[in-house]
């Protein structure tokens, strides 16, 4: 158990570096992906089945393929995405210094966290059932919600994409 | 299975989250900043599952169901603003875009 | 109910004037004349009171956490500020007359009557909430009249030292009455707050004192005057060096002495400092000065000087006599900025060395230049000399020293005042070109006249106003129950 | 599978309800034909506006929760949704002087402003984790989107683009803030929060600085105010005018449920909140000194104006939320008059954003000039305006909040006297003589009008008898459970 | 009787001033001799009501003669008082005794025969009703003085006095001369009133009152320190007002008026303003003998320097000022050593052949067509007789020759001197006698005998009534004022008797002290002889002595620098401390401070938008940097401080 879970750090650290330090968009898309699953396997873990297969599917599956749409819109017959040195000077340093203090910071937050292995879940604990149950019935306000936030989306795009500049 | 200890998810949630705020920071192209912020919000998910298991309750399992919605609507605005800012520039940098400053 | 007609009648009549198209110039001045000698008339019944009773009127306002009423009260503290802001306002907005170009004129005197509004709610606010507004609310119709009515650049950059400056003062005036009504919970505070510490007394005292210094003015904090003194038209500068400087002293008088008694002589060292620096300052700044609304500005804040160093050497006379004073400045200073102005607007010029030798084409200009002057100097038998003297013979029991500097300013005034006359009326005829007639016309002489008439009264027999005025700062009667419409 | 343990008390959802009915007929009339003049599809939206208020009338004074505890209407969250929906009403009302060239269709944009209004609703009922974050995600995305339908197109899009990739960062700080708070109480809800805060430790410390954080992003606090500036002159007029509201109240309606339900007194934990609030009054204040684009100067005085409201908090006394709301309420009127001002005079366009063109104003459009002197002189707080009495309470607030409530205080004080400078410049600007300067053309539409005329009376009447606020509310001590 | 005592003193007191503001009302429309009638007449009335009430009054006996009114009189329902402050209470009151009915009646008299003489000198002049409101002004404010019933009423008597002689002496307002000279004038009567002041309130502080009756019945309560101070300050006002060393410098520049105000004016009533107010005060200062000494010694050292710049003067009018300002020094002498009868009898005598001389002088003045220095005149006296005659009777009479007045009021005070045990003072006396007859007789040689007429102007001899008749009245008073005293019976004493009640009998003057009388009679007769001797027999010795004492001479003339030392002690001082101010100091100092202020935050301001770059990533980094202080805040100040405590 432990094997794997290092074995998906591993993956879920690089992976992210790999999503940032690539010059490329669509090598970070891929970085992204192999992330994501590492990520789907965690939650397995985690006993939350529904979470994993929602990450594949939703994030890994919907989500990233609209990125791919958008990068190959954007980069049609332009060279790599970023020419040229960044202007502003003084950003690069402070960023990853801060970055880093953050996950300091966060860590020593954190430790603090109870270190001993969780006790052993009941068994229908990360159920898609008892999941579901849970979801339309003590938060079902937030089921709601999250479909006016859909909505919102839909409507942003509409709006937006009725432009008629956009001539392609 | 002997669990993983809850302390070590935190560390590795809090690892990929300042992975995100890095490269949000460092990196000029508009969707690989999309892609970080995706990173930090996934971060969340990950401490969200993690505490859930400690608990065995729910709402962190409901909250990470939610954030993946709303990250899902979160991306498809932002790409389409994207794609509106950038359609016709030349190469797409963030700081090309600073007319509106002082 | 007689009270709020006479506060609000002057924005009654502002408000009836924007009704009356622009360019009717005639009904414009006929309406706001009407309306402003309607306040004077009016505001002269209170005069039958007598010192003991009290025209007093409370509304419940706000009840929330801190209680605040609608209290407003003219008593034998504050019916001579009302009367001279009354007076004073009437005779300006007359004066006002010839000052705006025609289009403008309706806007000049919608702000001159909004501003004698906010005078009378001043003087008239037993509510230190009700006070505070009407505080701030006086810098509006000044700011706007110096910044659109006054035409020349330097008034609209004399707009913004008034307003910030004055500004600074009534936030920190802000902080004292929230640090005071923090203890109280309730506006409505009159008399002595019983278990306020020593220290914070104290400092709620140097606020209160700090704001009623800025808008005195007193010395240090006098750098807003000289430009707004000298920029703003002649009917605007009159209300303001005539019954807004008084604004401050009467503050002292109504709130700042009342409520903390102990701190008040606790500061009284800094402060009687203070007041013999404003007036040996000013003397010697009027002195020196060459534009002629320059002296008279620096004139007054040493004279007002002087009304801080009677308040604050706590002798018997100080508060009658410095009543008697700052009416009796009111007065003297008003008269002398319209004089100015009438001056100003025919030789077009504010220089003391460009004008000469005026009393040969105007000696009714001249004679009453020579009563204003001489009123402002301290000539025995008018009200200059009346205020000056019973402060002076007052504080002279309690400080002999300063009441001995506040002498040497006595015939520094002597000086710059003999200065500005003579070299406005005597010496060789010096006269721009294309000066029009310098005598005044009938309507300037009926205009300045009952200010003069004033003085002069006052010079003669200051016991009438001695007998009306309270001697001792006495704290008002504990807070009226807030019961609507009761009055003496 | 019954549904029977979830308990629905739809008097609660009413408005919400009613909002949702309008927005859709809105999108559906919209959809019917594009013969429809655009002013019939705002109307729809002003109508749903004041259905939904009727709708709340009942709930006036009560404390109703439903959907076990996630969603709840008090005497606090009612002020606030009446507030927000002045301000959609108002919004739309300015948003339909848009001409139709400014392209992008009126249904859309009039129902995302709807349902982002819903989200605004959500926030302040909101009385755990997820439907706070739920609330802030569906403001936030709409008004990422309103940002960008503004015009000039170039301007409007970096607004967008830039509020939407650092509202996400900021959201990214809320969720893992949110995490982290959850591990630490082990429960979602404020309560089982307020139980985690009687004895701090790690997470919960790093758990509620990062959801701070979240939180001072919406409320454009100093350090996180530099998007405010550019999105609010990018975005265009009516946006502008609902962000700075709207987006305030429902934030302060977080902002305060927290303090008052986690702390309920003033503690060590919120120093930073008071740190931050000084900050931006100063940064607020003294930043719009040498602004030129009306716009631009609004957004820096709702920098000022947030740290302002967060003096209401000092000391987490009881009497604080009746002054937050009391402040809330006239920032509201007296902002939404400005913009309607601004409204008027350009025809619902920018060409009234520019300081320069009020030069003179007064002595041009005397009325609109007098109403625009008004609201800058209520948000510089000058007397007898709601602004005024407004700043009274919160340094009444700030006097009991101890030695920090001292130091908001004087900045509080010196905030606002750079502010005289600030607004006194454009009240200057418009009684400046103007013969030489050639006047820009004004618009005279009637729907601005009476939005200026409710913004002016709303100033004034708060103003001079503050009591009316306070009648109607015995008052919101209870208020947060 | 009742009513008459009553009404009589206000009618005498307002006359003058109904006849200024009837002037000042009617006379544009009235013809200018109108104006001139009006003011003479108002004049003459208050000159015969004053002769009544002086006849009156003197018919009672001694100590019933100090009639004390209040106004509104006792029966009136409520009191009326100037200032009403509970314990401070000033009242309208007058107070008429012998004292100062005799000034009353100088003042009436004199005056109005200076006020018919005026008809004909100010003929050519612009403003010719405005002399004459200006000159019944002066009137009223010197009768107020003298009638005062309480030192208030003194102090505006005082003040409206020097008002007038500031209206007066700069009467032709468009010479820059007389106009900067009335303004020396006036300054130098404020510090004068400032003494004053300072005096009142320290009677006020040891007495509680400013009426006289209260301040003199209890004089002995206050120590003598404090009276001396009290002394001390009412002796800065007299010294200011009858311009007595050291602020006696504006007397010479108010020359510069028209000869009938100088008569008036700064001969005959408002410089012995300073002389009254001293005999007004005298329980004061029979309480106070530091203080009387102090005035006693200021009077004959005046009188001493006076007539020393006396006789260095080339200007007609200024030589009669500094004599004016010696004879004053005698009768402030007189009064400082207590010997007061004999100070009001000098104040008498000196009020007519002083005003005679003026008046003659401005009789030459006039027919010189204004030429008024003596190098420049010579054998006038055959072209002007009467002018000639009337001038040497003045002079005669201000040397001390026998029949004349000047003799009997003089010899009075060095008699009293020598009486009261002053050796010094009145070995000055005697010195500065023979000086005065020195320069006089000197004026007159030069005017009247050396050499001829060498001026521009054509002298002309016409002769008008109007100003010829009061010099010969005046000639006349000047011959016959002084048997008053004679040795038999001394009416002057039994006169003023009923002031000095409280002092007992006044010594009786007029007895002849054959030492002094014949010390005085000699140094005139050498004064005399020496002027003759220099000016008419030996020119030529005069012009050695010239040469050899020339450094003498010019002190001298230049009266002792004291001008110039003011002018450099006070006046550049604060002048430039005023311009300092007004230029440098104001504007940049204090205003400096606040345009400081107003950069600084301005400053501020940029470097807070200096924040907006309008990167996005700048932004980001912002936002990233403060989460990090916050979230470091709260790791080691809260959780760390969880030992503290959260709650």
């Amino acid at each position: 158990m432990m094997a794997l879970f290092w074995i998906c750090t591993a993956i879920l650290i690089l992976t992210a570096i790999g999503v940032v330090a690539s010059r490329h968009p669509v090598h970070s898309v891929i970085a992204l992906i192999v992330n994501f699953s590492a990520l789907a396997v965690m939650f397995l873990m985690l006993n939350a089945e529904f979470l994993a297969m929602i990450q594949i599917i939703i994030y890994a599956g919907a989500i990233l393929v609209l990125f791919l749409f958008v990068i190959t819109l954007l980069t049609i017959g332009t060279g790599p995405v970023e020419s040229g040195p960044s202007r502003l000077a003084f950003q690069a340093v402070p960023s990853i210094v801060s970055g880093i203090v953050a996950l300091a910071l966060l860590a020593s937050g954190v430790r603090t966290a109870s270190a001993a292995a969780p006790p052993e879940a009941p068994a229908d604990f990360g159920l898609v059932g008892s999941f579901g149950m849970q979801l339309l019935t003590t938060h079902l306000f937030a089921f709601e919600v999250t479909g006016f936030v859909l909505l919102i989306a839909v409507l942003g795009v509409v709006l937006m994409a009725a432009r008629k500049e956009l001539r392609f | 299975m002997p669990g993983v200890p809850l302390a070590d998810y935190l560390a590795v949630a809090s690892a990929l989250f300042a992975v995100g705020v890095i490269g949000f920071l460092l990196r000029r192209n508009p969707i690989t900043m999309l892609m970080a912020i995706e990173l930090m919000w996934n971060a969340g998910n990950l401490a969200f599952a993690a505490f859930a298991r400690t608990f065995v309750d729910f709402s962190g399992q409901i909250f990470v169901f939610i954030v993946v919605t709303v990250a899902a609507a979160e991306a498809a605005i932002a790409l389409a603003i994207v794609v509106m800012v950038f359609r016709r520039r030349r190469d797409v940098d963030v700081d090309e875009i600073s007319e509106l400053r002082g | 109910m007689l009270i709020n007609t006479v506060i609000f009648l002057p924005l009654v009549t502002a408000l009836v004037l924007l009704c009356v198209p622009r360019t009717a110039s005639g009904a414009l001045k006929a309406i706001a004349l009407a309306g402003a000698v309607a306040t004077f008339v009016l505001s002269l019944t209170f005069m039958s009171l007598g010192v003991s009773t009290v025209a007093d009127f409370t509304a419940p306002w706000i009840a929330g956490p801190w209680s605040a009423a609608y209290h407003v009260r003219v008593d034998a503290l504050r019916l001579f500020f009302v009367l001279l802001t009354t007076l004073v306002s009437a005779v300006c907005v007359w004066a006002a007359f010839s000052y705006a170009q025609a289009t403008r004129l309706r806007g000049f005197l919608f702000l001159l009557l909004t501003f004698e509004t906010t005078l009378l709610g001043l003087f008239t606010a037993a509510d230190l909430l009700l006070f505070y507004i009407y505080w701030d609310l006086m810098l509006i119709p000044v700011f706007l009249i110096l910044s659109g009515y006054a035409g020349s650049d330097d008034a609209r950059k004399a707009a913004w030292g008034y307003l910030i400056y004055n500004g600074a003062g009534g936030l920190v005036l802000l902080l004292g009455i929230i640090g005071l009504v923090n203890q109280t919970h309730t506006f409505e505070v009159s008399g002595l707050v019983p278990n306020l510490s020593g220290a914070l007394s104290w400092w709620l005292f140097g606020a209160f004192a700090f704001a009623f210094a800025v808008k005195t003015p007193a010395f240090p904090f006098h750098s807003w005057m000289p430009a707004t003194y000298t920029q703003s038209p002649p009917p605007l500068v009159a209300m303001v060096s005539g019954v807004q400087s008084k604004a401050g002293l009467f503050g002292l008088l109504a709130f700042a002495l009342p409520l903390f008694p102990d701190a008040a002589h606790v500061w009284a060292p800094l402060l009687l400092v203070m007041a013999i620096a404003s007036i040996l300052y000013g003397a010697l700044a009027a002195i020196g000065a060459r534009d002629m609304k320059l002296l008279v500005a620096y004139s007054s804040l040493s004279h007002l000087g002087l009304v801080w160093l009677a308040f604050f050497a706590f002798s018997i006379t100080s508060v009658s006599a410095g009543i008697l004073m700052l009416i009796s400045h009111g007065l003297i200073a008003a008269a002398l900025f319209l004089l100015l102005g009438f001056i100003e607007e025919r030789v077009g010029t504010r220089d003391l060395g460009a004008v000469g030798g005026l009393s040969q084409h105007a000696p009714r200009l001249a004679a009453y230049m020579l009563v204003a002057a001489m009123a402002a100097l301290g000539l025995p038998g008018l009200s200059g000399f009346a205020g000056e003297f019973l402060i002076l013979i007052g504080t002279w029991q309690t400080q002999p020293l300063y009441t001995s500097l506040a002498l040497i300013a006595v015939v520094l005034a002597c000086v710059y005042m003999l200065v500005l006359f003579q070299s406005l009326m005597h010496g060789p005829e010096r006269l721009p070109r294309g000066a029009g007639p310098i005598e005044l016309r009938p309507r300037e002489m009926w205009l300045v006249a009952p200010l003069l008439a004033a003085i002069v009264f006052l010079g003669v027999w200051p016991g009438w106003l001695n007998d009306r005025t309270p001697n001792a700062v006495t704290a008002q009667p504990p807070a009226v129950s807030t019961t609507v419409g009761r009055h003496a | 599978m019954s549904f029977q343990g979830v308990s629905i008390s739809w008097p609660v959802l009413a408005p919400i309800v009613a909002l949702t009915a309008g927005g859709l007929l809105v999108l559906l009339v919209d959809l019917a034909s594009k013969a429809i003049p655009r002013g019939v599809l705002y109307g729809i939206g002003v109508a749903s506006c004041v259905a939904a208020f009727v709708t709340m009338l009942p709930l006036y004074g009560q404390e109703q929760v439903t959907l076990n505890g996630a969603f709840a209407s008090d005497r606090f969250s009612w002020m606030f949704d009446a507030l927000l929906l002045l301000t959609l009403a108002v919004t739309l009302v300015l948003s339909s002087l848009r001409k139709a060239e400014d392209g992008g269709n009126a249904g859309a944009y009039a129902a995302l402003l709807i349902f982002c209004t819903i989200g605004g609703f959500v926030m302040a009922g909101a009385d755990n984790l997820i439907i706070i974050f739920l609330g802030i995600e569906q403001l936030s995305l709409a008004l990422y989107v309103l940002a960008g339908t503004g015009f000039p197109r170039e301007a409007s899009q970096e607004a967008a683009l830039k509020y939407v990739l650092l509202g996400s960062l900021a959201s990214g700080f809320l969720i893992f803030g949110s995490a982290l708070l959850y591990g630490a109480s082990g429960g979602v809800s404020l309560g089982a929060i307020a139980r985690a805060a009687a004895a701090p430790q790690g997470l919960f410390v790093a758990g509620f600085a990062l959801f701070l954080v979240g939180l001072s992003f919406k409320l454009a606090l100093t350090p996180f105010h530099t998007w405010a500036p550019d999105v609010y002159e990018g975005s265009p007029l009516a946006i502008t005018a609902y962000m700075s509201v709207a987006v305030k109240a429902a934030a302060f309606a977080i902002l305060a449920r927290v303090a008052y339900t986690v702390f309920g007194h003033d503690s060590v934990a919120l120093i930073p909140l008071w740190g931050v609030a000084i900050l931006s009054m100063l940064v607020g204040n003294l930043g719009a000194i040498r602004q030129t684009n009306l716009k631009r100067l609004l957004g820096y005085s709702s920098i000022a104006q947030a740290g302002y409201i967060v003096v209401a908090l000092a000391g987490v006394s009881p009497g604080g939320l009746a002054a937050m709301l009391f402040y809330l309420t006239a920032y509201a009127f007296t902002t939404l008059g400005a913009f309607a001002v601004m409204a008027l005079l350009g025809d619902g366009s920018d060409t009234y954003a520019e300081l320069a063109s009020y030069r003179g104003l007064f002595f041009r459009r005397p009325w609109p000039a007098a109403a625009m002197a008004l609201f800058f002189f209520s948000l510089a707080g000058i007397p007898a305006t709601a602004g005024f009495y407004g700043k009274v309470l919160l340094l009444q607030q700030a006097f009991g909040g101890g030695p920090w409530g001292i130091g908001m205080a004087i900045a509080l004080v010196f905030g606002t006297l750079v502010s005289f400078y600030v607004y006194g410049k454009v009240v200057w600007d418009m009684y400046a003589p103007a013969e030489g300067v050639a006047a820009v053309p004004s618009g005279n539409a009637l729907a601005p009008w009476i939005a200026v005329v409710a913004g002016a009376a709303g100033t004034l009447v708060f103003g001079v008898l503050p009591q009316l606020f306070y009648a109607s509310q015995p008052f919101l001590t209870a208020a947060v459970r | 009787m009742e009513g008459f005592v009553a009404t009589v003193p206000f009618t005498i007191l307002f006359l003058p001033f109904f006849g200024m503001v009837l002037i000042a009302l009617a006379g544009p429309y009235v013809p200018r001799l109108g104006a001139a009638i009006v003011g003479n007449l108002s004049v003459l009335g208050s000159f015969v009501l004053t002769a009544v009430l002086a006849s009156y009054v003197w018919s009672l006996p001694p100590d019933q003669q100090v009639l004390t009114l209040k106004y509104p009189p006792a029966w009136a329902t409520h009191p009326a008082y100037w200032a009403h402050i509970p314990p401070l209470t000033i009242s309208f009151e007058l107070r008429i005794d012998p004292l100062a009915l005799m000034w009353m009646l100088i003042i009436t008299g004199v005056g109005f025969l200076i006020h018919l003489y005026s008809i004909g000198y100010m003929q050519e002049s612009k403003w010719y009703r405005t002399f004459f409101a200006y000159m019944n002004l002066f009137v009223f404010a010197m009768l107020m003085l003298v009638m005062a019933g309480n030192f208030l009423w003194l102090l505006v008597g005082w003040a409206g006095v020097g008002l007038a002689s500031y209206l007066l002496i700069g009467f032709d307002a468009d010479r820059m001369a007389a106009v900067l000279a009335a303004r020396k004038a006036l300054i130098m009567n404020v510090i004068g009133d400032v003494g004053i002041m300072v005096a009142i309130f320290l009677m006020y502080a040891h007495f509680g009152s400013l009426s006289y009756k209260v301040v003199f019945a209890n004089v002995t309560s206050a120590g003598t320190s404090a009276l001396d101070w009290i002394g001390i300050w009412l002796l800065v006002g007299a010294v200011a007002k009858s311009a007595q060393l050291p602020l006696h410098t504006w007397l010479p520049d108010a020359m510069e008026g028209p000869t009938p105000v100088s008569a008036l004016i700064h001969a005959a009533t408002m410089v012995t303003a300073g002389v009254y107010l001293i005999a007004r005060a005298h329980p004061i200062y029979d309480h106070a003998p530091a203080a009387a000494m102090t005035v006693a010694v200021i009077g004959c050292a005046s009188a001493f320097v006076a007539a020393t710049i006396g006789m260095a003067q080339y200007d007609i009018k200024r030589v009669l000022a500094y004599s004016t300002m010696s004879q004053i020094g005698y009768m402030i002498l007189a009064v400082g050593v207590g010997a007061y009868a004999a100070g009001t009898f000098h104040f008498v005598t000196h009020a007519f052949f002083k005003a005679l001389l003026f008046m003659a002088a401005g009789i030459i003045i006039h027919n010189l067509g204004g030429e008024q220095d003596i190098r420049k005149m010579g054998g006038l006296a055959k072209r002007m007789p009467f002018a000639f005659l009337t001038f040497l009777i003045g002079t005669l009479a201000i040397s001390g020759f026998f029949p004349f007045a000047g003799f009997f009021s003089k010899d009075a005070i060095l008699d009293e001197l020598q009486l009261l045990g002053h050796p010094w003072l009145w070995a000055f006396g005697s010195i500065t006698a023979l000086l005065t007859a020195y320069y006089m007789f000197r004026l007159v040689f030069m005017t009247f005998f050396t050499g001829a007429y060498r001026g521009d102007h054509e002298p002309h001899a016409d002769r008008s009534p109007t100003m010829e008749v009061p010099v010969a009245i005046l000639a006349v008073l000047a011959t016959i004022g002084g048997w008053l005293v004679l040795p038999g019976h001394d009416e002057m004493s039994r006169l003023l008797q009923g002031a000095f009640g409280d002092r007992g009998i006044l010594p009786t003057m007029g007895e002849i002290n054959w030492f002094v009388t014949g010390v005085t009679t000699f140094s005139a007769a050498a004064g005399l002889v020496i002027a003759w001797w220099l000016y008419e027999r030996a020119p030529q010795l005069r012009r050695r002595l010239a040469t050899m004492f020339a450094p003498v001479q010019r002190v001298l003339a230049n009266a002792y620098y004291i001008d110039t030392i003011y002018h450099w002690l006070f006046e550049v001082p604060t002048l430039t401390a005023a311009s300092d101010i007004a230029k440098y100091v104001d504007p940049e100092g204090v205003g400096g401070v606040i345009a400081g202020v107003a950069r600084t935050t301005t400053g501020l301001g940029d470097a807070m938008r200096g924040w907006e770059t309008g990167y996005l990533r700048r932004y980001g980094l912002g936002m990233v940097v403060g989460m990090v202080l916050v979230l470091a805040y709260y790791i080691f100040v809260v959780h760390g401080g969880a030992a503290v405590g959260m709650r």
